[in-house]
């Protein structure tokens, strides 16, 4: 079945990955031509080709502040739990054996359904009187991101020997030297994968927006849930579209400087 | 997708190093810059997005934000979650001012989350109908709720007669529609209900139409303007309760539709209130008020279609969308929507029991 | 100098270390050998300053060590893994401890291009460990030991990844440059020829404990515990009772002793250690002599291994004896069933004690 | 060796600031749902701070809700099967296939998961609306006279949902998979075993942990989403998160959106702890 390229098991084994993976990317990319539909009802196929949805939605005040809110929380929400992964994902590579409590413990923001983290924040912020809006979406996001980071920096860890950091410190370096000079540039790539996962788990969430963002914290994918309620123009289509473009710059970008590791362990 | 690493530091040093200083410079800019404008006092308003959201914005926030020097900030979201989020934040309070109407009014006003309109600041609101104002709110223009329909199918005398119970007629079966309960579902069937005479604890006239809608007539159940406006535009549906401004609107766009003021139509009101607890309830006050002026209105209503609320007021001829007779109003049901939430959480569990379920 | 003043180290129950002494002079090569969980690792650790020991103390240069962190105590490791800094090239790597030390950079450069020298790896500074093969990383990981010129190198199994004859090799290189440089040494190994070809002194460690240290002749000789007796080298154990200088096992087997080797024993249960090569086949005019049946012969290439059944006065089979025949050319070798006659010097017949003396 | 524990205890406090923002912003307001899944409901008042078990009777007692339950399982079945049945395929092709293009096609399955919820939904939409494209395709292919109404059904939810999930099937058992040498499955063949024999007899129950990894962990991300549904589905697919949502944000009966939440908390965790207690760890994606 797989030592015989021309097989005819291997052939339909193709074909239905072909299939599976237009059927992945078929909203994507529908969205992606809808943005340049020239018609107001979205019409396909395309009547006509335009770039005025994005020029409405650069001339949309609310589209734009959303964006940069949403690229401000995933920014700082990614740099903070970066940091929080590192030093956590850091101690779970070392830890080894005894840890399968700690580490069911740290991914438990990934295994918790994301509504009831919404709901339960909602309850939360509600019942003690608190304004959520910044620093509540902040922590949120901190929380689901927080596993991605931990996990990648972990993967990455635990590729660094032990023995290479005690060669440091046997070398004259304090702690804090040995992680600078030669951790910290061993798991760099891991790093950043984990900070670029942080950054793109948070710019795509919803749930936390529905629940307990503020005025200062309406995010792009939260604008779009709140438009599309009362109006599906392909401005709509082309706010999208300008979302997956910066997720795919981004990956692609980091992608080629430093090496992206994926979010799973798929190698 | 390994993880890998490049032996030296040679030609990409810079650019990685360049792009981690630009991402940290960016997180950096983005907290500066807040100080700018801080001579404009801050003022927020919550309402509902979309074109609707944009209109408030031209109409009624800009004018009065550049008459009182302020720096507008809106909180759109689905209707849903603005209670939810006002709640969340009562101690502190984000916003100012709330669009409000409905249900979602009536909880509002029994959460305690809005203050009552002081009519020394919004002398406006005295001369909104009674019937369309309490102490904490008043309607700024009304959208009527109404039944929509496809004049192929029905004529408007046959509407008018049938009333809402023509939703439940075998000729449009799979093509007739009714408001989810948690978007106009819920002023629908308490107005259906007053049409029929009984009380808001006893909702079984109701329940009984929306049941036969969706489970004998194949009826969908809208749960936003924009699915509406999709259904009808795109001939899935030909009748339906629906907003007479929005069905106006796709008259303009030459759909073949109609709607008429049937017994138990909604004289459904939306209008501003003053959030409880902000250090500026003022500011709110006179928003209300201004929102409530003549010009704010009229030039609301010419925009939607939809229908001014102070008593005396002057229409434009130009504007025969925004009248209504008085004689409709006698068909209209007039809901105390304090009444009504009392009941919402009994009568969503029969919804989702009896109706979608 | 180095002191290990009865130190020990538990984790949780285990107790990895047990009041291990040892005092290394300067410049000697200490190895402490031994299987692997006996403890070698860990005491190496102590001093190192990764692990800090539960009970005891540890001085070097007559300095207390308890509190020092590793980076002060001025020592050196080479691992057995290497542990190159795998994103710094060879120079770097060695560079890394002397940049620490905020050196100037021509005496950098300097150093490191000599230390590259010592170990033979001129010409490589540019490259990365990963384009090295395994001998030459340890050569670097040598070399960024020694160019910060370590009061002590301690050195945890640097060899045991290493093929034969590179490990014979670099055993050789690592010894006379230890030797020339007159650094004082102290290498973990579980191999009993690495241990005896390279130190001035071995501990031999069983379960947490120190059983015998001394040179490498003197262990192999003069084994003290039945551990070390088996543990370098082969060796014959045979149960028993010591009475005076005659040993006597339960079949019934007598052996006499040397006087002089019975003196720190008291009459008891030992074991008597014979190793093999010291078991003469043939008629002897003195020392212990006996008549014997081959039970069986495995052929070496040099010996033969010939397992022997000695017969006990009243003419009974005793306890087995191993003995090494050493095979000669055209010359026949014993075959089973055949009776010889066989004899030990009693210089040759070291008593043992069962375990060590706590 | 023993050497390694020590080094832990030295660690350890790394790991405190995470898991204090997660007693704070998890374990904390899960906590509080579960005090307010106890309390009692007052209309306009929200709760008195009563307790009683009210609300999980309402929610566990009434055969309607045990429905939303039950068909909340078979949209998750459903979902979980359709996913393990496309997801096979491809992880399969992914694990085993020599092609240059290798990494592009694994990074077309992860890219997607990237891309924010509301937009994937709104490209669903567009695909099967009245007037989307699917209905466009298929009129014009003369397949259908009228268009059809896929949009607010449960096939657009399953839909949506298995585009979705299908990559936290796929991680898992590529990974499983590229464990498989072929050389197993070749000496099967040898062994005189048909293709499709040695794979079924050999490559599938080895592959066993991927499947109950990738299903578990699609099955409780299906049974608990609800941003997906509620775009895909309207208000006719009624699932257990839209009845928390509904109580939390349309009646404002907190205390019942509490124990519906809490419901699901234990559900959710069951099905987590069967995820991490059956599975290894290395097949353990995302």
């Amino acid at each position: 079945m797989t030592g015989n390229k021309r097989s005819p098991v291997w052939i339909a084994v193709s074909i239905v990955t072909a299939l599976t993976l237009a059927f992945v990317l078929a909203p994507i990319i529908v969205v992606l031509i809808e943005a340049f539909n020239d018609s107001d009802d979205m019409t396909f196929p395309p009547q006509g080709l335009t770039l005025r949805w994005f020029r409405a939605f650069v001339e949309n005040g609310d589209f734009v502040t959303s964006l940069v809110v949403s690229l401000k929380l995933g920014l700082i929400a990614a740099a903070i739990s970066t940091a929080l992964g590192t030093m956590a994902g850091i101690a779970l590579a070392r830890s080894r054996s005894s840890s399968a409590s700690l580490e069911t413990l740290l991914m438990a923001p990934l295994y918790v359904p994301r509504v009831l983290i919404g709901l339960s924040l909602l309850l939360a912020f509600a019942w003690l009187d608190v304004t959520g809006a910044l620093w509540g979406m902040i922590l949120g996001h901190v929380l689901i991101t927080m596993p991605y980071a931990t996990r990648t920096v972990a993967v990455g860890m635990r590729a660094v020997e032990l023995s290479v950091q005690e060669a440091a410190r046997m070398l004259g370096a304090t702690r804090w030297q040995t992680f600078r000079l030669v951790t910290m540039p061993i798991i760099r790539s891991s790093l950043l994968s984990g900070f670029i996962f942080a950054l793109i788990i948070s710019f795509s969430d919803i749930y936390l927006a529905i629940f307990i963002s503020g005025p200062e914290t309406i995010t792009l994918p939260m604008r779009l849930f709140t438009f599309m309620e009362w109006d599906q123009s392909p401005l709509v289509a082309a706010a999208s579209a300008i979302q997956i473009a910066l997720i795919l710059a981004v990956v692609v970008v980091t992608g080629r400087l430093f090496g992206l590791s994926g979010p799973g362990r798929v190698e | 997708m390994t993880v890998s690493r490049s032996p030296t530091f040679g030609s990409q040093a810079l650019s990685r190093r360049a792009f981690t200083a630009a991402g940290a410079a960016s997180v950096a800019m983005s907290f500066c810059g807040r100080g700018a404008r801080a001579r404009e006092t801050a003022f927020t308003i919550m309402t509902v997005g979309g074109t609707w959201g944009d209109a408030i914005r031209k109409i009624i926030a800009e004018p009065f934000a550049k008459a009182h020097n302020l720096r507008l900030t809106f909180d759109n979201r689905p209707n849903a979650q603005q209670l939810a989020a006002l709640q969340a934040s009562r101690g502190q309070p984000t916003i100012d001012t709330i669009e409000l109407g409905g249900p979602r009014m009536g909880q509002a006003i029994a959460l305690g989350l809005i203050s009552k309109i002081d009519q020394a600041l919004a002398p406006n609101i005295k001369r909104v109908f009674p019937v369309l104002r309490n102490d904490y709110w008043a309607a700024r223009s009304i959208a009527p709720w109404v039944l929509s329909f496809d004049k192929r199918v029905f004529s408007k005398e046959e509407v008018e007669q049938r009333g809402w119970s023509i939703l439940t007629d075998p000729k449009v079966k799979g093509r007739v529609a009714i408001p989810n309960f948690g978007w106009m579902g819920e002023v629908w069937l308490n107005s259906v209900n007053q049409a029929a005479g009984a009380r808001y604890d006893q909702l079984d006239p109701a329940f009984a139409l929306a049941r036969k809608v969706t489970k004998e007539n194949g009826g969908v159940v809208m749960i936003s303007n924009d699915q509406g406006m999709k259904l009808f535009s795109t001939g899935e549906i030909v009748v339906a309760p629906f907003w007479s401004g929005r069905t106006l609107e796709l008259q303009r766009k030459n759909l073949p539709l109609n709607f008429a003021l049937v017994r138990g139509w909604s004289p459904y009101g939306f209008g501003f209130s003053v959030v409880a607890g902000r250090a500026n309830p003022d500011l709110a006050q006179k928003m209300v008020d201004f929102s409530l002026s003549d010009e704010a209105q009229l030039a609301f209503a010419r925009g939607f279609a939809y229908v001014p609320t102070l008593q005396g007021l002057e229409i434009p001829s130009d504007m025969p969308d925004s009248r209504i007779a008085p004689a409709a109003f006698d068909l209209a049901a007039n809901l105390d929507y304090s009444e009504v939430v009392k009941y919402s959480d009994a009568s969503l569990e029969r919804w989702n029991k009896e109706v979608v379920g | 100098m180095i002191q290990l003043e009865t130190i020990g180290k538990r984790f949780g129950d285990f107790e990895a270390v047990r009041s291990v002494s040892l005092t290394i002079g300067e410049g000697e090569f200490v190895s402490l050998l031994g299987p692997s969980g006996c403890g070698k690792t860990t005491t190496l650790r102590i001093v190192a300053g990764f692990e800090t020991p539960s009970s005891g103390r540890l001085l070097i240069g007559g300095r207390d060590m308890t509190g020092v962190p590793v980076e002060r105590r001025g020592l050196s490791m080479v691992f057995q893994n290497y542990a190159l800094f795998p994103h710094l090239s060879v120079f770097e790597n060695v560079a890394f401890g002397l940049k620490l030390k905020r050196i100037a950079k021509p005496e950098i450069e300097e150093r490191v291009r000599k230390a590259l020298d010592q170990v033979g790896l001129v010409g490589f500074d540019g490259r990365s460990p990963r384009q090295l093969s395994g001998g030459q990383q340890q050569r670097v990981s040598l070399a960024r030991a020694l160019v910060v010129n370590p009061s002590v190198l301690l050195m945890d199994e640097p060899l045991s990844n290493l093929d034969l004859k590179l490990r014979e090799q670099l055993r050789s290189e690592i010894r006379s440059l230890q030797r020339s440089l007159g650094i004082t040494a102290i290498y973990v190994t579980h191999d009993q020829d690495e241990a005896m070809a390279m130190s001035d002194r071995i501990a031999v460690m069983n379960a947490g404990r120190i059983e015998q240290v001394g040179a490498a002749r003197d262990i192999y000789e003069r084994p003290r515990t039945t551990f070390v007796a088996s543990f370098i080298g082969q060796c014959n154990l045979l149960p028993g009772t010591l009475e005076g200088t005659r040993f006597r096992t339960p079949r019934g087997l007598t052996m006499d002793v040397e006087a002089a080797a019975t003196s720190s024993f008291e009459r008891g249960d030992i074991r008597l250690a014979i190793r093999p090569e010291t078991i003469h086949f043939g008629e002897v005019a003195a020392g212990n002599r006996l008549t014997a049946r081959v039970a069986d012969v495995v052929y070496l290439g040099d010996i033969a291994q010939v397992t022997v059944a000695p017969l006990n006065a009243g003419g009974a089979e005793a306890e087995p004896l191993v003995a090494a025949w050493r095979t000669l050319r055209g010359q026949a070798t014993p075959a089973v069933g055949d009776r010889i006659s066989l004899a030990v010097a009693p210089a040759d017949c070291v008593p043992v004690f069962e375990r060590a003396p706590d | 060796m023993a050497s390694k524990a020590p080094l832990m205890s030295h660690s350890c406090w790394l790991t405190a600031p995470s898991i204090a923002v997660i007693a704070a912003v998890l374990v904390a307001p899960l906590g509080l749902m579960l005090l307010f899944s106890f309390w009692e409901f007052v209309p306009g008042k929200i709760t008195n701070y009563a307790l009683t078990f009210e609300n999980y009777r309402r929610f566990l007692g009434d055969a309607f809700y045990l429905g939303v339950i039950a068909k909340t399982v078979q949209l998750g079945v459903t979902v979980t099967v359709l996913s393990l049945v496309l997801g096979y395929p491809v992880a399969f092709f992914l694990a085993r296939t020599k092609s240059r293009l290798q990494p592009l096609l694994v990074y077309l399955v992860f890219v997607p998961m990237m891309i924010s919820l509301v937009v994937r939904a709104y490209g669903w939409m567009v695909l099967l609306g009245y007037n989307g494209v699917v209905n466009a395709v298929l009129l014009r292919l003369g397949v259908i006279d009228m268009p059809l109404r896929m949009l607010n059904s449960v096939t657009a939810v399953v839909l949506g949902l298995v585009e979705v999930l299908l990559p936290f099937m796929v991680v898992p058992l590529i990974a499983v998979l590229k464990d498989i040498p072929p050389s197993v499955e070749e000496a099967a063949r040898a062994l005189g075993a048909a293709p499709a024999q040695a794979f079924f007899k050999v490559t599938l129950p080895l592959s066993v942990p991927g499947i109950i990894s990738g299903s578990l962990i699609v099955f409780s991300l299906a049974i608990t989403a609800y941003a997906l549904p509620a775009l895909l589905g309207g208000a006719q697919v009624k699932m257990i998160s839209a009845i928390a949502y509904d109580s939390m944000l349309v009646s404002y009966n907190w205390p019942f959106s509490s124990a519906v939440g809490m419901v699901m908390v234990v559900v959710s965790s069951a099905l987590i702890y069967g995820y991490l207690r059956f599975v290894p760890q290395k097949a353990q994606g995302l």
